[in-house]
């Protein structure tokens, strides 16, 4: 791996996005590099959401470039870029409702072809959530929300990813299980794996990044270390009080 | 009255259960690409019509070039089949790319999709009519008939309250490869990785392309087989029936979508139940509407009844007789 | 501004209007010789087009034999020919088509009486004269129009002499009756029903079915169930074949009988082996019995390269007696080209036409009082059936 | 051509040089039906005129004056000197009663977004209601009266119709509402079919329509002692009938209800949550749709003469609904377009077309098959036509006019939210 490319592993610059016709996000511009945790903060409606979907390949840019790993990802629609190694835990968890929990993990390694391996990684997932590992005959949708997080983020590490992406993981959750699932967090990405987190909880997720992007009606307004930030009087002020 | 229709009963099991496996294959059909795309496919009972026509053409040829004596009929009939229900996978894939998937890419409405499914069942049955005119002057085509040995079941002998029935060859072969076809798409769809693949699409579409999964493609996957699975039907209805016109999709399209409604739109399993059901319960009617009735009513009455089945199951249990509940997206 | 769309619709519209004023409109005359048309219509499409194309061929095919006898007193007879679909709105659409065009002083149609009852109020107001070689509907001349006439039997005869041999000959005591649930089909049926109740029989079922449906294993179980001797069904043969078939797999072996829908060679086509021993009324004769009708066979097949069906001899029928009745109207008129009222009347007044199948003389309803019905039985699975009675009234 | 339109567009700048063109194409046109009175197409290109009328800047109410003159006394007038003026008379009484009904149509499917494909059953009910007691049926199963009514009735049993299919049209619409939207499609289908077989069987045990004989000898309309028979004054009753339902369309469509439609066809939710009574709203829909339905039907009746089940298959409600995809769904102009090309393509175009084929193989000798004739081609090319407009020209030939929001935006917006709203308060 070269430097440039451990360097900006992934690098957006200046996208634009829409909604139909109404303009989501105003020339965005962010960098991952290997190994971090990268948080964005902002609240409802501010463009989190539309920012990692844009990098997924589920919406298109209008305008600007994404490359990941040194390949250039804008266009690419969503089942592309995954098979590069990104992985998205989506807001609201969306787990298979109908499938089992199984099924479910077993989908999120659908482009491996190697049976073992499938079960290795599987053996993995539950070494972060044992809890997973009960309930693997039960169907998705009948799991509490602690446990679907668990899963959807399980699911994601099925596709052995580069770039992990999470979208509000603690949203809904009681807190003793947004720890829990911060910590595992931690620990990923102790373990290697890069971070992207989206979090309406700004404190918890300055907490464990190292850097923070803050963005604002479809544009970066402020960025920095994860404590510069929280240090800033106007972060406090708007996410932190 | 009553022993009247007891003593019917065997015939009308077979009547029924013949016409219940046909509505039971088309019905899946109809029941997958709901699950996957919320779409009435209203094209698919003219899939279904195609391929008892290409069906048919294919046997007429294999009778010209003599292969219907040369070869045992069994083998020939399953080379038909298979060719039809290739032939009508395409067409089916073929709908999906022209008609459906760029409405998808534009998000257009649901109405709009339903019109043009509209449109294209409408080509569908006149492009055949036309190539049947042009070719025989009429658009009845009468097959030439195998598998036409009757048997007689002899529910009197066991149960002396029963008559005979009495049934042809051609219905254990509907019956055979219907089940083999429904066993076989069961366990491809539970088992299999595409099968997964599909369920996966059907229950969340973006969610599905982050695990890597091309969704336009497992769509095409889906119209593949719900449209071979339709036409290799079609086959098997020409040769319990003998004679097909292109219209003959429409009535049983019909029908068969208010067997998936019945078994719960979605719902594979139920599909299959729900066919089999109607079948029967439309054989019931027509043979003993008028007995019940004292002749007020007549067989005529059938499909009213099919319909009036539709609409209840429809508005009081939407989720169908065999389907949960499934928490509506809105 | 909304003007910019007009130019090209604007340049549309002058280029048409060249090419209107361009274009001669078709004149009355060809040829120095006058132009007189006779109508057509019949289903040419749908599922009775084997039916209907054949009455539209054994028009021409009068035209033409006549044409020479025409072209001698100066005119030119041409066949327009309309397609009504089976369907009752296109019918009376095509009758005002024919209705305006002046060269067209009568015409040849329909096959359905659901579609003739509609049409001929339109030809009644136009005093256009409309021979049928085959709507059997009682209610289609018992209106008393002037224009309309038929050379072929009512469903008061052939329903009722159906039944007559049915319970007298084939000694038929219960029977089950089916039927299509159309005007045509319900019509005969309940004609053979009535009938058959008066001489006895016992109707042990009536009931109807879908058109356009496969399976009518579901009233068939009740029929072969109930034992009948003998099954009849009113009806088209596209039903009418594959409920003779169905009937033969539910172990049915007694006779089925029905009307002239089934007389054609699709019935045999669609029900294969199983059509043995069926019986059917036709208001059409056998050509093949008489000299004259054979010799038609044989044209017919030369120049259309096609089978006659029991149609072809009546469409020919049908079209010769209007010709007759103009080439009267002409003669009375001295040679001139007669009016349509002339023409209906020469028309209604035609007296012992002898035709290829049938004679012809029309009573004041316009029903033709050498209309016969005939009796026939498949003992071959092969088309024409075998004539067994011939009925006159 | 370009400079021809450049020209072309200098004159038509100005309003007088508009007015003056278009009288003389009118002028011109007329003279064309004059000089060619068997022409189908100098007749098409007469009632051209009043599309061109539409497009043109004038005084609204001196356009609709125009168009009625046109309508009532010009084109009427010309096509008399012609042989074919029953037949142009009957198209124009066609092309009346169809846009009638796909105006009712597109007030269901337009403006209130329910897909209803078993429309026809409610012209087939205000057919049936004239037909029954305007004949002798009624005494059949009437235990009192004298049947059948006379003429004069013809009037009163415009609204009888009207009302008992706005009847109907509730009727269908209390249980059909509690439906999805796509169920909804298949719903109305097989009540059109319900509708269409019950109408073909009611001879027994009671006879109420005659069964599959139809009802014949069905008394005309009578109007002061004149006795309606022809096409060319059954025209005027479909064009005051046609009228009168553009009026109330029209006034309809600016109305608190015509608002409350669209705003339940763009959101449901946001309707509701806006106050605005669903159920209420969609009933209105159907019964108001359903009553233009009834009221030709009842026209339909008394012109034909003679009415049975198959005038009203399935096959004929799709028709309807052609003519307003077609047309363009919620645009009233565009709808009455949309019916006018649907008749004119099948009464006149196809079959002259066809015709004309057959004359050239009876004449030249070519071999054309009687498969290929366009005629027969109807499914085809209307199918062809609905997938073409669903696809590629969603909005119709005159597209609906006032539409600010994007219908296909607006609907996912609201799926988003409702999304979101969802998947936040689902789980705790």
């Amino acid at each position: 791996m070269t430097e440039t490319t451990a360097k900006n592993f992934l690098k957006i610059s200046k996208i634009d996005s829409y909604y139909g016709q109404i303009q989501a996000l105003n020339g965005i511009d962010l960098y991952i590099d290997k190994g971090e945790i990268v948080t964005l903060i902002g609240s409802n409606g501010a463009g989190k959401s539309t920012t990692l979907k844009s990098i997924s390949g589920q919406v298109r840019p209008k305008q600007g470039t994404i490359s990941f790993d040194g390949i250039d990802i804008t266009k690419k629609p969503a089942h592309q870029t995954a098979l590069l190694g990104i992985a998205q835990v989506p807001e609201g968890r969306r787990i298979f409702p109908r499938l089992t929990v199984r099924e479910n993990l077993q989908i999120g390694a659908f482009s491996e072809k190697n049976k073992t391996v499938v079960s290795e990684r599987m053996e993995r997932v539950f070494s972060y959530f044992p809890r997973l590992k009960e309930r693997l005959s039960q169907k998705g949708g009948t799991m509490s929300g602690g446990e679907q997080q668990m899963l959807a983020i399980g699911r994601a590490l099925m596709m052995k990813p580069k770039l992990l992406m999470l979208d509000e993981p603690s949203m809904g959750l009681a807190p003793i299980i947004v720890e829990q699932i911060f910590d595992i967090i931690k620990e990923m990405n102790k373990e290697g794996m890069t971070i992207l987190l989206v979090e309406q909880n700004a404190y918890q997720a300055l907490q464990i990044a190292d850097r923070g992007y803050v963005i604002q009606t479809g544009q970066i307004v402020l960025d920095g270390k994860g404590e510069e930030l929280m240090k800033n009087e106007q972060v406090r002020e708007a996410y932190l009080a | 009255m009553l022993a009247h229709i007891i003593q019917n009963l065997p015939q009308v099991l077979i009547d029924g259960l013949t016409l219940g496996v046909v509505y039971a294959v088309v019905a899946i059909g109809y029941t997958m690409v709901y699950g996957i795309l919320e779409l009435i496919n209203f094209a698919h009972g003219d899939v279904f019509m195609t391929g008892s026509f290409i069906g048919a053409t294919v046997l007429f040829l294999f009778m010209g070039m003599g292969f219907l004596t040369a070869l045992p009929a069994l083998i020939v009939f399953l080379i038909v089949i298979i060719i039809a229900g290739i032939a009508t996978g395409l067409l089916g894939v073929g709908i999906e790319r022209v008609a459906y998937r760029p409405l998808r890419r534009k998000n257009a409405p649901k109405l709009i999709a339903l019109i043009t499914s509209i449109g294209i069942s409408f080509v569908l049955e006149d492009s055949v009519r036309f190539i049947a005119e042009l070719k025989t002057g009429n658009y009845i085509v009468t097959a030439p008939s195998i598998f036409n040995h009757r048997f007689t079941l002899s529910a009197h002998d066991w149960f002396p309250f029963f008559n005979n029935a009495t049934f042809q060859g051609s219905f254990i072969l509907v019956l055979a490869v219907t089940v083999v076809m429904l066993v076989s798409l069961d366990l491809f769809v539970n088992k299999t990785k595409w099968g997964m693949a599909m369920r996966a699409v059907a229950q969340d579409r973006d969610t599905a392309s982050l695990m890597t999964i091309n969704v336009n493609r497992v769509i095409s996957v889906t119209f593949f087989i719900g449209s071979a699975l339709g036409g290799a039907t079609g086959v098997l209805f020409m040769i319990q029936y003998g004679t097909i016109d292109p219209y003959i999709g429409f009535i049983l399209g019909i029908k068969a979508f208010t067997a998936a409604v019945l078994g719960g739109i979605g719902n594979i399993r139920g599909a299959m139940f729900g066919g089999v059901m109607l079948g029967l319960l439309e054989m019931f009617a027509a043979a003993n509407l008028s007995i019940i009735t004292h002749g007020a009513m007549g067989a005529e009455y059938k499909d009213v009844f099919a319909f009036i089945i539709l609409i209840l199951v429809l508005i009081f249990k939407p989720e169908g007789l065999f389907g949960k509940a499934v928490v509506e997206k809105v | 501004m909304k003007l910019k769309k007009m130019v090209p619709l604007a340049a549309a519209v002058i280029i048409v209007l060249g090419l209107i004023s361009g274009c001669a409109s078709n004149s009355g005359s060809s040829g120095g010789k006058e132009v007189i048309e006779i109508g057509s219509q019949s289903p040419l499409s749908g599922s009775s087009a084997t039916l209907g194309d054949a009455i539209r061929l054994g028009a021409q095919l009068a035209i033409e034999d006549q044409k020479a006898a025409f072209e001698k007193k100066g005119f030119t007879i041409k066949l327009k020919d309309l397609d009504d679909q089976g369907d009752p709105k296109k019918g009376v659409a095509n009758a005002q088509i024919l209705a305006s065009d002046k060269n067209v002083l009568a015409l040849v149609g329909h096959l359905n009486s659901g579609v003739a009852i509609p049409s001929s109020e339109v030809y009644e107001k136009n005093n256009l004269a409309m021979v049928s070689p085959a709507t059997t509907a009682t209610v289609v001349t018992d209106r008393g129009l002037k224009s309309v006439n038929r050379i072929c039997a009512r469903d008061d005869f052939q329903g009722p002499a159906g039944a007559n041999f049915a319970v007298k000959t084939l000694k038929a005591k219960k029977i089950f009756v089916i039927q299509d649930k159309t005007a045509y089909g319900s019509g005969l049926a309940e004609q053979f029903r009535d009938q058959a109740k008066k001489l006895g029989a016992e109707i042990v079922g009536y009931e109807g079915i879908t058109v356009g449906e496969k399976d009518f294993s579901g009233v068939l179980s009740q029929a072969v169930a109930k034992k009948p001797d003998l099954i009849y069904f009113g009806g088209v043969y596209a039903e009418g074949g594959l409920i003779i078939k169905q009937a033969r797999q539910k172990g049915f072996n007694g006779p089925i009988m029905g009307g002239d829908g089934l007389d054609s060679s699709s019935t045999v086509q669609i029900a294969g082996d199983a059509v043995k021993g069926v019986y059917l009324t036709s208001v059409a004769g056998d050509v093949t019995k008489t000299e004259k009708g054979q010799e038609f066979a044989k044209k017919y097949k030369d120049k259309f390269g096609k089978n006659v069906e029991s149609y072809s001899a009546y469409g020919y029928d049908s079209a010769a007696v209007i010709l007759k009745g103009l080439m009267n109207a002409i003669n009375d008129n001295d040679g001139k080209k007669p009016s349509r009222e002339q023409v209906e009347k020469a028309i209604r007044a035609v007296k012992d036409y002898d035709g290829v199948t049938t004679k012809v003389s029309f009573n004041d309803k316009g029903d033709n009082t050498y209309a016969k019905v005939y009796i026939y039985n498949f003992e071959q699975a092969k088309y024409p059936p075998v004539q067994k009675a011939e009925i006159s009234q | 051509m370009t400079s021809l339109g450049a020209l072309f567009n200098k004159i038509a700048e100005s309003k007088r040089n508009q007015i003056i063109l278009f009288i003389a194409y009118v002028l011109v046109t007329g003279l064309g039906l004059i000089l060619l009175p068997d022409s189908t197409v100098a007749f098409l290109l007469l009632l051209f005129s009043i599309l061109i009328l539409y497009y043109i800047d004038f005084n609204l109410k001196a356009k609709w004056i125009t168009g009625l003159v046109i309508l009532a006394v010009i084109v009427p007038f010309i096509s008399s000197f012609s042989g074919s003026y029953q037949t142009y008379m009957e198209v124009g009484t066609l092309v009346g009663i169809y846009c009638a009904m796909a105006l009712g149509l597109n007030i269901v499917v337009g403006f209130a977004g329910l897909l209803d494909l078993g429309f026809i059953a409610f012209f087939a009910v205000g057919a049936y209601s004239y037909a029954i007691f305007a004949s002798g049926q009624a005494a059949k199963f009437m235990p009192f009266g004298h049947y059948p009514l006379p003429g004069g009735t013809f009037w009163i049993f415009i609204l009888i119709g009207a009302f008992v299919a706005a009847l109907f049209g509730i009727i269908l619409g209390v249980p059909v509402l509690r439906v999805r939207g796509d169920y909804l499609a298949i719903v109305t289908l097989g009540f059109g079919e319900i509708i269409r077989i019950l109408l073909n069987n009611m001879d027994h045990p009671i006879n109420i329509t005659n069964g599959s004989m139809g009802i014949a000898s069905i008394t005309p309309p009578n109007f002061f002692g004149i006795s309606i028979g022809s096409s060319s004054q059954f025209y005027y009753i479909a064009l005051c009938i046609f009228l009168v339902v553009i009026y109330i369309v029209r006034k309809l469509e600016n109305s608190k209800l015509g608002r409350a439609w669209k705003a339940v066809r763009d959101n449901e939710i946001a309707a509701q949550a806006m106050g605005i009574p669903l159920v209420k709203t969609k009933l209105a829909a159907f019964a108001i749709g359903a009553s233009f339905s009834g009221m030709m039907g009842v026209v339909f009746a008394a012109k034909q003469m003679f009415v049975d089940a198959t005038s009203f298959t399935y096959l004929e409600s799709t028709i309807v609904l052609v003519m307003v995809i077609l047309g363009g769904m919620g645009s009233v102009p565009g709808v009455i377009l949309g019916a006018a090309v649907v008749i004119i393509l099948r009464t006149q175009v196809l079959t002259n077309i066809s015709n004309w084929l057959s004359s050239l193989s009876a004449t030249y000798g070519i071999p054309i098959p009687p498969a290929l004739s366009p005629e027969k081609m109807q499914l085809l090319i209307f199918g062809l036509l609905l997938i073409i407009f669903a696809l590629y020209r969603t909005q119709g030939l005159i597209p609906h006019k006032n539409r600010k929001v994007d219908v296909a935006r607006l609907e996912r917006e609201s799926a988003e939210l409702a999304h979101k709203a969802s998947s936040g308060g689902a789980d705790s």
